[in-house]
């Protein structure tokens, strides 16, 4: 069993069921094979779909013959480019540069694997023995892959819109950063290289379309998981009323951690497709179209310097980076490069910086929201550099770190980015994740380990963990100019809603605007409503399926950027709230006595002087339903509420491009000690303690759940999983063979601790914690394997460090060639 | 993913089977375990229109011994392998070997025939055949031939087995009983496809010389090879560390690996030597710790 | 994917070339090619049945032959499409004379695999390829065989 | 268009009688024709083991194998592992030790773990581990299933 301490924040109120791990309500239904995944849907006459996927990275169409296909028996309908052109709309881009993306690929195909053609058959088998007949003729182009090499003017272009294949270029300055530079005693740089990989949940994408030829009327199931930007996005493209678009998702998802909010292409797709057809269309993606084509985390190549004193101090950093987002900007990308911008200084106290973000089409496979979304890039950079200022100084790298932290009292704290954290203890949860991985015997140990000759390393790597994404920051893509522009619509804010109610026998039903993919979210919400309305949590029953023709939503609903934990739980909290001041109005009304006399104990509600007369909570309810008429003077009828919570703090941009990119911000520290075989290069993980700053913890248990899923993408994405193409744009890593994701049997056991800095901001004074460790994983093994080789005098400046790649750096660390 | 449509025959004799396969000729593909074809069919990369299920010829499943070899039918289970007294017995290095093939699932319905027969240069069995000097039989229109494996295989995934024709039964000679082995692999994650791989067969006499060494190497060439030159160094020697570590240099010298997205050829160069030497001081072990209790 | 391969050939440079360009008995020896036919000045519409164990495919594309400096060298290019994927090469092809009336052909080739075989067949690509360049080096040995017995 | 060929299955201890075209995969059987949606496909070419169940009480991939190759067999999938509202000691122990978060890995760790502890229940953590190591998770980070397997086994060598 992982070893777990965890210390209350003194002032805590001492909740009944917030903060207890009770069991999961999901479980009952997920481990008897009664889940609802969307493939699970039994809808009547379905007929399936396949994709016919381009095999050249970049070429021209030049002809598209379907016919032998289209008079195979069971095939009943298709599309191609030329009908995405026709009957809809490119999808808006966020950057100034006008690129035209489109569901499917119309004049040239510009990654492997890009959408050609659609078939739609009686079953799977059918429509994939259609493609087979398709005929295409490409005209094969020059690709380009390398992001640097992709800007330079010899380099083909794949939009004829786009110079230089650069989408998207902006240069923020905050504070003096020169004069930081002037001061500094010295400067370090390095050019640091982050991997492409992938969350690639267990489930791939799945829709289900189905269009109403008379009433219009497009209805699309599929385990979308929001942001709520792409339905206007989905039906501007498909020219359809939004009223008229209806997206349905069920109640349970297999896994997403950001990449199903880039199924909206394929729900486009698939609708056009349901549009040639009078029966509905069902498309599950299959693992290689997963692995070619649904969404990958950005790659990037960032030149990185920092102006440091003698003591260790960063007085301010410049950083120019390449963002590789493959070959459309598909929105909300660039969000990868924007999106930690409030948070774009870490734990630490930098006043200066500088960012030339360079965001760049390449032959590849477009990117999107992964778990960790620009934070694990970010940290990457920030904890190698404070390593080698460690190594300037001979300095222990917890010293320099804890130099720099931004200290308890100046909460709520200010970025110079326009970053608002809301609380936390730096100092003191890094003190606890020195205890946990017992630090000094861990130096000792390494010691000991390096005089047999052991390669024995040791990392640390701490990080602000944003979540609750301001639907605004995006906008800091733009320049301040167009962001004036009259006609230019402002964007900001993040919202949840959630609504209550109580039917006539006082039991509770609760739904939500969320779209939970394991996240536990019934199980938190029947605690916390159980917790106001001091029932228990089997007595509420929370229903998450979705269903934008039912459900209240706005733009920014949805499950991402780890955000229910702290503004779905404060919507819910504030109707639940708002729910009990009404039913104690009415019994204060039925038993005659002030509502401040009102006690409410095991269902039964009395005045405090008379016990012995109470009401039944069944009877309170049921006067609301029953004898509405009874009700208190001016009390609206009915026993449900339903309520919106909403950040003040998340304004749009300002002027200085600054912009509070997130609502609430937690802290991690982790540190690893690992040890890596001469012989192979394989790095073997020894141990890992890992601290979390969530705010109140609400269900201990999930959230460590979440600080270990969020770890083992981490370090996959450090030790194992990569997405590779050859110089020709080929994908080589299109199976679960060769794109390796690690199983039991490469996972690391975790110590994990936690503080509680409660947030202002929100009802409970809980913050989100889904990314986790997502986020400091890769930078910690980089730091680890790079302690492990420092006697060599070897840096380690690219992930991931397999094995092949540990033996090369040890091979140059010889003096052999490789 | 789905395979293309083909015919499905179910023999229950394995003349039935040949005969089928004459009838089908160039299109038809025997099922055995299914565990490589089948991925392979949902690819589409391989399209048989013609499928000849072996699963029914209830008698190739069987493992005897008869003169000091292990007549093992084709389509015996790996996980039957695994549990079977008989192996545990007289062939160590082949129970070692199949307990690394993939995982549970996979031995559940690989079968000894048809892991051999598909030929991957990075598999176990056909490393072992090779450490021990296996055979195949394999039964066609005309008859039955017995294959070393020497001439079975040709290439990647290519044996000289022709269409018409099916393997009956693998026999593997018996371990010396006062031999040391160790099948020694390297893979990414447990289970995985060996990036480099070594089965290794010592036997030493009394005062501790080695008298005959086995080594073969796999994810190194198109097929399973013995490492001759290093064979022959540690026969006569005995086997120090410093002889280990020179066996391991010289087996790196001999391969000739290519590099795909695993592993860079200089990596597995490397590592086929590094292996090489671990699997030599296992084997020497198990060789003392034989020896150590005939003695008793 | 860059590939090298070279063979010595008992023949004269000349005669070697002569074989290498006999449009006759191009088919022979390129690998698993069953039909070729001109369809332009050193262009030939080509099937190729190309198969590695249970991975075949009937692979329908182009030959092509460029930059010819005659006896010395020149390029070969072969473009096929088949279900499993596409392939396309480049290669230069040298003759260099050797003594003793023998001819070096040196093959530097750049070869391009797409579709199915690039992102299924990752474990295997180069070596079948290398093994399809061995087979072609073969293949012409065999072709020469009236010349050098005669 | 290969024609149909009829098949007989016991599934759960019901024995079902249909008629499958050669190609059609046992998974896509399971969830199409027998309407069994617990087994879930993943990858469909025998790598993440969401679609394992069990087969004559032994574990296999489901997308490995055609429909018409379990003629005649016993299968076992998730749906019956629990008996009228009595849960399986191996649903019970992922229940009380949180060993799943979306659920969809979940029915291919359960009837993997199934076969595992049918056949013997003293296992180390790493022998647990490398039993499981057929089955990918990119929710949990394994640690919550191997300790539900652990109490798992406990439980059912109390009986």
């Amino acid at each position: 069993m992982s070893k777990k301490s965890g210390e209350q924040i003194p002032g805590r109120t001492d909740y009944k069921w917030i903060g207890k791990s009770i069991p999961r309500h999901e479980d009952a239904r997920l481990l008897t094979g009664r889940g609802t995944f969307v493939d699970d849907l039994n809808i009547p006459n379905v007929h399936h779909a396949a994709i016919l996927r381009s095999p050249h990275a970049h070429a021209r169409i030049s002809k598209i013959d379907l016919s032998r296909a289209l008079n195979l028996k069971g095939v009943i309908g298709s599309i191609t480019g030329a009908d995405v052109l026709e009957r809809t709309r490119p999808f808006s881009v966020v950057a100034t540069s006008p690129m035209q993306y489109y569901c499917m690929a119309t004049d040239k195909v510009r990654f492997v694997g890009e959408p050609v053609a659609a078939i739609v058959a009686r079953d799977r088998y059918l429509a994939e023995d259609a493609l087979d007949l398709i005929d295409v003729e490409y005209e094969t182009l020059p690709a380009i892959v390398d992001p640097e090499k992709a800007v330079e003017s010899a380099a083909p272009i794949l939009h004829e819109e786009v110079p230089n294949n650069i989408a998207c270029h902006r240069v923020l300055s905050y504070g003096d950063v020169d004069a930081a530079f002037d001061q500094a005693d010295f400067v370090l740089r390095e050019r640091l290289v982050f991997p492409r990989y992938t969350s690639m949940p267990l489930e791939t994408f799945a829709i289900i379309s189905s269009y109403d030829h008379f009433g219009g009327g497009l209805t699309l199931w599929s385990n979308f998981m929001g942001p709520f930007i792409m339905h206007p996005i989905t039906a501007r493209a498909l020219n359809i009323a939004e009223n008229k678009l209806r997206f349905i998702v069920p109640p349970d998802i297999g896994g997403s951690f950001g990449i199903k909010t880039s199924i909206y292409p394929y729900l486009t797709l698939l609708g056009l497709l349901s549009m040639q057809v009078d029966v509905p269309v069902k498309w599950i993606e299959d693992r290689r179209e997963h692995l070619l084509a649904s969404s990958v985390q950005t790659d990037r190549v960032s030149y990185r310097e920092v102006a440091v004193t003698k003591n260790g101090m960063v007085l301010g950093f410049r950083t120019k980076l390449y963002d590789n987002v493959g070959a459309y900007l598909r929105t909300p990308e660039p969000a990868t490069t924007f999106r930690p911008i409030g948070n774009v200084v870490g734990p630490y106290r930098v006043k200066n910086l500088q960012i030339d973000a360079n965001v760049v089409v390449t032959n590849k496979c477009p990117t999107g929201p992964n778990r960790a979304y620009g934070c694990a890039h970010l940290y990457f950079e920030q904890e190698r550099l404070m390593d080698k200022v460690a190594e300037k100084l001979k300095l222990d790298p917890a010293e320099v770190r804890l130099r720099n932290f931004i200290q308890p009292d100046e909460f709520p704290y200010t970025t110079p980015t326009g970053g608002i954290y809301d609380s936390g203890d730096y100092p003191k949860a890094f003190q606890l994740a020195l205890k946990t991985f017992d630090y000094e015997a861990m130096r000792k140990q390494q010691k000991t380990a390096r005089t047999d000759g052991r390669l024995f390393g040791i990392g640390i790597a701490t990080g602000v963990d944003p979540s609750v994404s301001n639907m605004g920051y995006l906008t800091v893509a733009l320049d301040a100019e167009v962001r004036q522009h009259p006609d230019y619509l402002p964007k900001s804010g993040a919202a949840e809603t959630a609504t209550i109610k109580i039917d006539p026998l006082g039991q509770v039903t609760v739904g939500l605007s969320s779209t939970p993919q394991g996240q536990g979210h019934e199980t938190i919400v029947a605690q916390i409503v159980a917790e106001e309305l001091e029932l228990s949590p089997d007595d509420v029953t929370v229903i998450d399926e979705f269903d934008t023709a039912k459900s209240i939503w706005s733009i920014s609903s949805g499950t991402y950027s780890s955000r229910f934990a702290s503004v779905g739980t404060s919507a819910v909290a504030n109707a639940a709230k708002t729910l009990r001041g009404k039913i104690f109005r009415i019994a204060a009304h039925l038993l005659k006595v002030n509502v401040e006399d009102v006690v409410f104990e095991d269902r039964r509600f009395y005045g405090r002087e008379t016990p012995t007369q109470s009401i039944k909570l069944s009877h309170v309810a049921g006067t609301a339903h029953w004898n509405p008429n009874d009700l208190p003077e001016g009390m609206e009828v009915g026993l449900n509420v339903t309520e919106t919570f909403s950040f003040p703090l998340a304004h749009a941009p300002d002027q200085k491009d600054r912009v509070n990119s997130s609502n609430t911000y937690g802290f991690m520290a982790d540190l690893m000690a690992v040890e890596i075989d001469p012989d192979t290069g394989k790095v073997k993980i020894l141990k890992y303690a890992s601290v979390h700053d969530a705010g109140t913890i609400i269900h201990p248990k999930i959230l460590e759940g979440q600080i270990y899923g969020g770890a083992m993408h981490g370090i996959a994405g450090a030790l194992f999983e990569q997405q590779i193409y050859d110089d020709e744009g080929q994908c080589l890593t299109a199976t679960l063979v060769d794109y390796e994701c690690p199983f039991a049997t490469e996972a690391p056991k975790i110590d994990i601790a936690h503080i509680e800095s409660p947030s202002p901001f929100t009802t409970l004074g809980s913050k989100g914690a889904g990314e986790s460790s997502s986020e400091t994983a890769p930078a910690c093994v980089a730091n680890a394997v790079a302690d492990a080789l420092s006697p060599l005098g070897v840096n380690v400046t690219e992930l991931p460090l397999t094995p092949n790649r540990c033996w090369e750096l040890l091979q140059s660390a010889r003096g052999q060639t490789t | 993913m789905k395979p293309v449509s083909f015919d499905y025959f179910a023999p229950t004799t394995v003349n039935e089977a040949v005969a089928l396969l004459e009838e089908h000729g160039e299109d038809a593909k025997i099922l055995a375990g299914g565990q490589s074809l089948v991925p392979m069919m949902n690819f589409r990369l391989v399209r048989p229109t013609c499928l000849v299920d072996i699963n029914q010829i209830k008698d190739l499943a069987y493992i005897h011994e008869k003169d000091d070899r292990l007549h093992i039918g084709a389509i015996t289970r790996h996980r039957d392998l695994e549990t079977s007294t008989l192996v545990q017995q007289c062939n160590g290095l082949l129970l070692e070997g199949v307990q690394l093939i993939g995982h549970t699932a996979i031995r559940t319905r690989g079968t000894v025939g048809g892991s051999i027969i598909h030929a991957d240069p990075t598999a176990e069995l056909p490393a072992i055949l090779a450490a021990l000097d296996g055979e195949v039989r394999l039964i066609g229109p005309n008859g039955q031939r017995t294959i070393s494996w020497r001439d079975l295989f040709v290439t990647f995934f290519t044996t000289v087995i022709e269409p018409v024709e099916i393997c009956d039964e693998v026999i593997i000679p018996r371990l010396p009983s006062d031999a040391g082995w160790a099948f020694e692999e390297f893979t990414r994650r447990h289970g995985d496809f060996a990036v480099a791989g070594v089965a290794a067969v010592i036997v030493t006499d009394n005062n501790d010389r080695c008298t005959d060494a086995r080594l073969a190497i796999t994810g190194t060439a198109p097929t399973p090879i013995r490492a001759t030159q290093a064979e022959l160094f540690l026969v006569g020697k005995s086997l120090t560390q410093t002889t280990l570590d020179e066996a391991g240099r010289l087996v790196s010298t001999e391969v000739e690996p290519e590099s795909d997205v695993h592993a860079t050829a200089d990596y597995r160069k490397h590592l086929a030597g590094a292996l090489t030497t671990r699997a030599l001081q296992r084997a020497v072990a198990r060789c003392h710790s034989r020896k150590d209790q005939q003695e008793k | 994917m860059k590939l090298q391969a070279e063979h010595v050939f008992q023949v004269s440079r000349d005669v070697l070339w002569q074989v290498l360009h006999d449009q006759t008995r191009m088919a022979d020896w390129i690998p698993g090619c069953d039909k070729l036919e001109e369809i332009g000045p050193d262009r030939f519409a080509a099937t190729m049945k190309i198969g590695v164990g249970a991975i075949k495919g009937t692979y329908k594309g182009t030959v092509q032959v460029t930059e010819k400096q005659e006896p010395s060298q020149y390029t070969l290019a072969v473009e096929g499409n088949a279900a499993p994927g596409f392939v396309r090469g480049k290669a230069l092809m040298k003759l260099q004379v050797e003594d003793g009336n023998a001819t070096r052909l040196v093959i530097d080739a750049d070869v391009q695999v797409g579709g199915l075989i690039a992102s299924v067949g990752q474990r295997f690509v180069s070596g079948i390829a290398k093994q399809l360049t061995r087979e072609l080096l073969a293949n012409i040995e065999q072709s020469l065989k009236p010349e050098t017995t005669a | 268009m290969s024609k149909r060929m009829p098949i007989s299955v016991t599934v759960n201890g019901e024995t079902r009688e249909e008629y499958v075209q050669p190609r059609k995969l046992l998974v896509d059987f399971l969830r199409e024709d027998l309407h069994l949606t617990g087994t879930h496909v993943g990858c469909e070419h025998g790598i993440c083991g969401s679609c394992t169940v069990l087969m004559n009480d032994e574990a296999v991939r489901s997308c490995l194998m055609f429909a018409v190759q379990a003629n005649g067999a016993e299968l076992r999938t998730v749906e019956g592992l629990s008996k009228h509202g009595k849960l399986h000691p191996l649903q019970e122990a992922f229940q009380e030790q949180y060993g799943l978060q979306c659920g969809f890995c979940t029915p291919g760790f359960l009837m993997t773990a199934c076969d595992l502890l049918e056949h013997g229940q003293d296992y180390t953590e790493d022998e647990i581990r490398v039993a499981l190591s057929g089955n990918l998770c990119r929710c949990t980070g394994y640690q919550s299933i191997v300790e539900s397997v652990q109490v798992a086994a406990e439980k059912m060598r109390k009986g």
